[in-house]
């Protein structure tokens, strides 16, 4: 075991399974000689060369609907979209195309392709710089959809991802890059993708969170902790397939249940979950099922102040734990 | 498809001889694009009689199709065809039944098992890349497969088509520039039938050619007569040979026509003139190159009959053949979403998840897939 | 009062407003001398010209975008998307700027531009002419989404987009053009934005819908009143912004609430719908809020069978009414 | 910014009647480009003393900005910038204050009201349009200004301009395909830096050129030394009377410097030698302006120096006005999603809306703001 940054673990789990299967490749802007904005694939290019690091011209739509096609042709492509805020040119490659290949010629072509895009606010980043866009693509069938929280999870996930036959969407939240560490071990294990986890165990309301609110659900579980409220807190890991039965069990255990979300709270991702909840654990509940979320507006203001006033934070989230306890 | 005549096309003929080819391959080209023909007049006729929904051609288009086809190795090479492809598949591998079975929308259909409208050809025993509707697309990972073919030096060559008006999407830009910085061993065929369904081509473009476009990217533009089919073929020959030899793309722009209608949707007569309509038969590729071979005796009037009706009994059997063969079952409908089964990707069992006071509901599954 | 049907509709009230407002323009492919795939826009180009009636090349994002750019330079364009499954190239322009030109230029510019779209399945279109986008687009601050499922509402709704000051994405159901058929006043009247519509009052049900599920409720609403079940039915008619006031009225009114969309039911526009429901009418809820919707394959298949089995249809709505009525 | 100098100006020197302009232009524009250098060089000090977070600059772009920009008139013609065009937009009527008040993200920022990161002008007083940052997307938005003061015969012409690496994406092609149709009073921009953040321009493109796509859009191509601030000057005038006589849109290429990191978060070090940095200083075009001028006699020793004096005053102020102002107030942040405020877009009174079990909680809006 070793402690690591989370792009530390993203980094040398690139490597890793570019020295592993020769098949894989990363493509992107700036991937190369950068070693991208972020340093993700920092050494990559030294290491592997221009045939399997490829910096791409400025052009999102072309990274992807390549991929997809290197990926029918044998190789497993790694892609980087520089932020997720920028995968809105590869809409259609994406949606009509990387997500449809298998099923509309019926298992003839798999696209085994991973897009890994850095995502949200708090980073001072403001409006195209800060997004969430995890909910346009765990809208569709055949994408999967994954966001760690944790340098294991991350250095899990990515492997599992770049090892699946299907498109899988990585998204990174950007402010954990250097301000989360953890353990990671040496060896290429991994975590499977549809697999949620339980990060803090408990009995009266299940927060249900992801990415970067996975953290600040467990700071807000512990800060409640002290006021007696026993949070449970399930960090999803993988949006799309969704682990329906670890939320369902914890929900129907607790009775209570609060979904945090940092994107736009009007159908953002978290919408699903309620809906999922408010059907089918309907009889257990105590309490509505409800929502911390972004604000409405169309993307994170820069300024400082109407940046906080945008996040989702510990305070938020253990003021809703508050409220729904005492319902 | 590509059965030898007997005892004809062993020969080289002058003509055969003046593009490099056998006098087989000219009949081969000649029998595809005969039967590309034959099936899509087929098509039309199982539309007018209700037999099957919708039809997208590929009249006139055919000649170029096959020609360009030609000089690329079958289940080698890659295409990433669009929906008037069917010489070009043909010529690639497919065969009559699978373009019939994919109008009818059968289960067996190899393009895509039923699930797509027809015209949407592509199957991987081909190399044929499945093509979904959003025209232009296609160019992207056609110009992916080229750069795998790259890196991983297979040799192998990826060409892809489209018509003029899908040519001016963004993705055409982005995707010729990196073929061209890479040079990649990548073939961009522009069919440029002159209309966009009811849109000409003055108001699709600035330009006479497609073609002039290449050369903003630093590489070749040719442009060729799409009835003119050896000279398409020469054209895609040297292409191919850029490409395999490592010298980068090409971008092949032939003039085509489109003798239907955009599709069996469309009513051409209201943006096509009666005399525009008429004059088209003069540039019909099939015609012409049957005299072509006529005139240079490779083919005679006896083979002409025995091709022409060995395509008729191939295309007779073909739609048999689909017309009776079974539909896609609905239980089979969820698969290949994903390469395993997710079962987290079902609708719940009807009546909410089996909470407390629902227990009989519980594991109810068949009313579920009613429910949807 | 004149009886139309949902397409004529649409077709005289583009005509009414371009001779209303010169500012208002048409483009989109095929949109004049063939007067539109579907012929929503047939007779324009006569009368109106070239100049206002664009054949654009095929380009979504060129059509989206120089829509953008006119709106601000003094039209108000509107927009054909030839099938809402090709409005993905133009996602960026939408998603990116449309949506957020005003809010980043803190009211600087706006973008009066309405586009259109025929969506929805059931018409043998396979997975690339039978989708529902509107999720997508309904998640986005910035846009307004409306589906009219009346020729009355289509004419009003579409009036009040062009001339609202807000880029308005109007979808409407390809199925309904030609079958649906209803009165329509010929005076200018308009339909306001952001008010749903109960299209049938009941008292033990609510059924949410839109387009032509909207339809679909009303037939399933009528068989189960032979049945005995009371189902209210509110046609919400704007997606967003949202008419929260009349959804939750009813279903604290009723107690129970069936969700119905035609898309995907994954994080579809309904997920939403629920989550409202379940956060804000939780004490009033006699039963789990449900959803039917389309199941969760990457696309409406082509072959009849396989459409079938994909689309919502009365019959199944009535189930769902059923099963949650003896809840 | 345009203030005649006492007593210089008035005349018209060989130099300004060569390109048909007069001293005071010639001044006009060299203010422009000392202020673009000055301010950008002030944003830089703000950005390593922690007064501003982010930078994102001009310098070495300013020649070529401010002499194209010139023969555009202000508040009738419409430009659509980048994120480099602090010279553009100072010489279309923005001020030093509007690009300070941007990097402090103050309330009174014109161009967001503090919303958008530094670098993201525009302002609708100046018919400069408000910039996104996913580049290239603004290409659609001018072209269809152009395509509005086409049909509606307002005289106007619509410029926008951007990066060679931008020049990649698709949207340009769709731009250009249609601009050049419909002959639309339009100008493509690309100011090309030889970087697209770390890319060197060989990875980005195949052809010596941007301008070498224009030809295949059947418009004029043009190529000028960004660093000639004349040369600039002439392509862009001959472009404006073009595309206000109708004939068309134009693309002009100029080759610029970039004399900076990409950003304040770039380390350019990584990618780019010691040698080529030194070098760069060679193609500024500040001091290669200011000798040409002073070479013409239109620039004297001392005019130059109270232009920089003022310069230097001007910005002093506008950085002790911007760093004063106040910041934007999260009561506001809701505004401007729509024209009209919509209360079903807040989110519910937390406290779910005011169930039966909760009346109390039933109108409890504050709480609602805490929580989001
Ligand atoms: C992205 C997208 N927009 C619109 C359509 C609808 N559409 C199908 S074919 C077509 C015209 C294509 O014209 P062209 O590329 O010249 O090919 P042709 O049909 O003439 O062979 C259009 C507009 C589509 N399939 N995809
Ligand atoms: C669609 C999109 N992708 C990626 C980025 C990140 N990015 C910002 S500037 C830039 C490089 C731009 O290069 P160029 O167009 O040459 O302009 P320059 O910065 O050199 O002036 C990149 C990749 C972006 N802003 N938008
Ligand atoms: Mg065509
Ligand atoms: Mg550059």
């Amino acid at each position: 075991m070793a402690l690591k940054t989370f792009i530390e673990a993203i980094r040398e789990t690139l490597a890793e399974e570019m020295r592993r299967d020769e098949s894989v490749i990363v493509l992107g802007e700036d991937v190369g000689l950068k070693g991208g904005v972020f340093l993700a694939t920092d050494g990559l290019y030294a290491e592997f060369g221009e045939d399997r690091v490829i910096d791409t011209p400025l052009t999102e739509s072309l990274i992807v609907g390549a991929s997809i096609g290197a990926a029918m042709n044998g190789l497993r492509p790694v892609a980087e979209i520089q932020f997720a805020d920028f995968i809105h040119p590869a809409f259609n490659q994406l949606v009509s195309e990387a997500a449809r290949m298998r099923y509309r010629s019926n298992n003839g072509f798999g696209v085994p392709m991973t897009v890994r895009a850095p995502y949200g606010g708090g980073v001072h980043g403001a409006l195209y710089h800060s997004q969430s866009v995890e909910a346009f693509f765990a809208h569709v069938p055949g994408l999967k959809v994954v966001i760690p929280s944790t340098p294991y999870d991350a250095a899990g996930l990515l492997r599992s991802s770049i090892r699946d036959d299907d498109p899988v969407l990585f998204f990174e939240h950007k402010k954990m890059y250097r301000s989360v560490r953890g353990d990671v071990p040496a060896a290429g294990f991994t975590v499977p993708l549809g697999q949620a986890a339980i990060t803090h165990p408990g009995t009266q309301i299940t927060v249900i969170a992801y990415g970067l609110m996975a953290h600040y659900a467990l700071e807000a579980a512990d800060v409640v902790a002290e006021e007696g409220i026993s949070v449970e807190v399930v960090d999803l890991r993988t949006l799309r397939p969704l682990d329906k039965d670890t939320v369902l069990s914890s929900v129907r255990k607790t009775g209570k249940c609060l979904v945090v979300y940092e994107d736009n709270r009007f159908l953002g991702y978290g919408a699903e979950i309620c809906s999922i909840i408010a059907e089918e654990a309907f009889d257990y509940l105590d309490g509505p099922v409800t929502r911390i979320a972004g604000p409405d507006v169309p993307g994170v203001p820069y300024n400082h102040v109407l940046e906080d006033w945008f996040m989702v934070n510990p305070e938020k989230i253990a003021d809703g734990i508050r409220k729904l306890a005492a319902y | 498809m590509a059965k030898a005549e007997p005892g004809a096309g062993a020969g080289v003929s002058d003509l055969a001889a003046s593009v490099g080819l056998t006098d087989e391959d000219l009949l081969g080209m000649y029998r595809v694009i005969a039967t590309a023909r034959a099936v899509d007049e087929r098509m039309w006729v199982l539309n007018r009689a209700g037999r099957i929904p919708f039809v997208i051609s590929g009249q006139g288009h055919e000649g170029a199709q096959a020609a360009i086809a030609w000089p690329l190795k079958r289940q080698f090479d890659w295409i990433a065809p669009f929906y008037r492809s069917i010489a070009t598949c043909l010529a690639f591998g497919m065969q009559a039944r699978d373009i019939l079975t994919a109008q009818y929308a059968k289960a067996i259909d190899p393009s895509s098992g039923g699930r797509q409208m027809p015209g949407h050809y592509g199957n991987v025993a081909n190399n044929l890349v499945s093509l979904s509707s959003p025209v232009a697309t296609q160019m992207l990972h056609a110009v992916g497969i080229a750069l795998a073919a790259k890196i991983r030096k297979t040799g192998q060559v990826a060409m892809t088509s489209m018509g003029e008006g899908s040519s001016n999407q963004g993705d055409v830009h982005e995707g010729l520039n990196f073929a061209a910085i890479h040079k990649l061993p990548f073939i961009l065929v522009v069919e440029n039938n002159g209309y966009a369904i009811s849109v000409p081509v003055s108001k699709q473009l600035a330009v006479a050619d497609v073609a002039a476009r290449a050369s903003g990217y630093g590489i070749p533009g040719v442009v060729v007569d799409g009835a003119d089919v050896l000279t398409c073929y020469r054209a895609a020959r040297d292409a191919v040979e850029r490409a395999r030899a490592g010298e980068g793309p090409t971008l092949i722009e032939a003039k085509v026509i489109r003798l239907t209608a955009h599709s069996s949707d469309d009513q051409q007569t209201k943006y096509r003139s009666e005399e525009e309509l008429k004059a088209l038969r003069e540039s019909d590729p099939l015609p012409r190159f049957r005299a072509e071979l006529q005139d240079a005796g490779v083919l005679t009037e006896e083979l002409e009959a025995t091709i022409a009706a060995e395509v008729k009994a191939d295309i007779d059997e073909a739609t048999e053949y689909a017309e009776t063969a079974a539909d896609p079952s609905p239980s089979e409908a969820m698969k290949w979403v994903y390469a395993e089964d997710w079962p987290s990707e079902e609708p719940p069992a009807w009546g909410f998840g089996g909470g407390h006071g629902m227990a009989g509901h519980e594991g109810d599954t068949s009313a579920a897939k009613d429910a949807v």
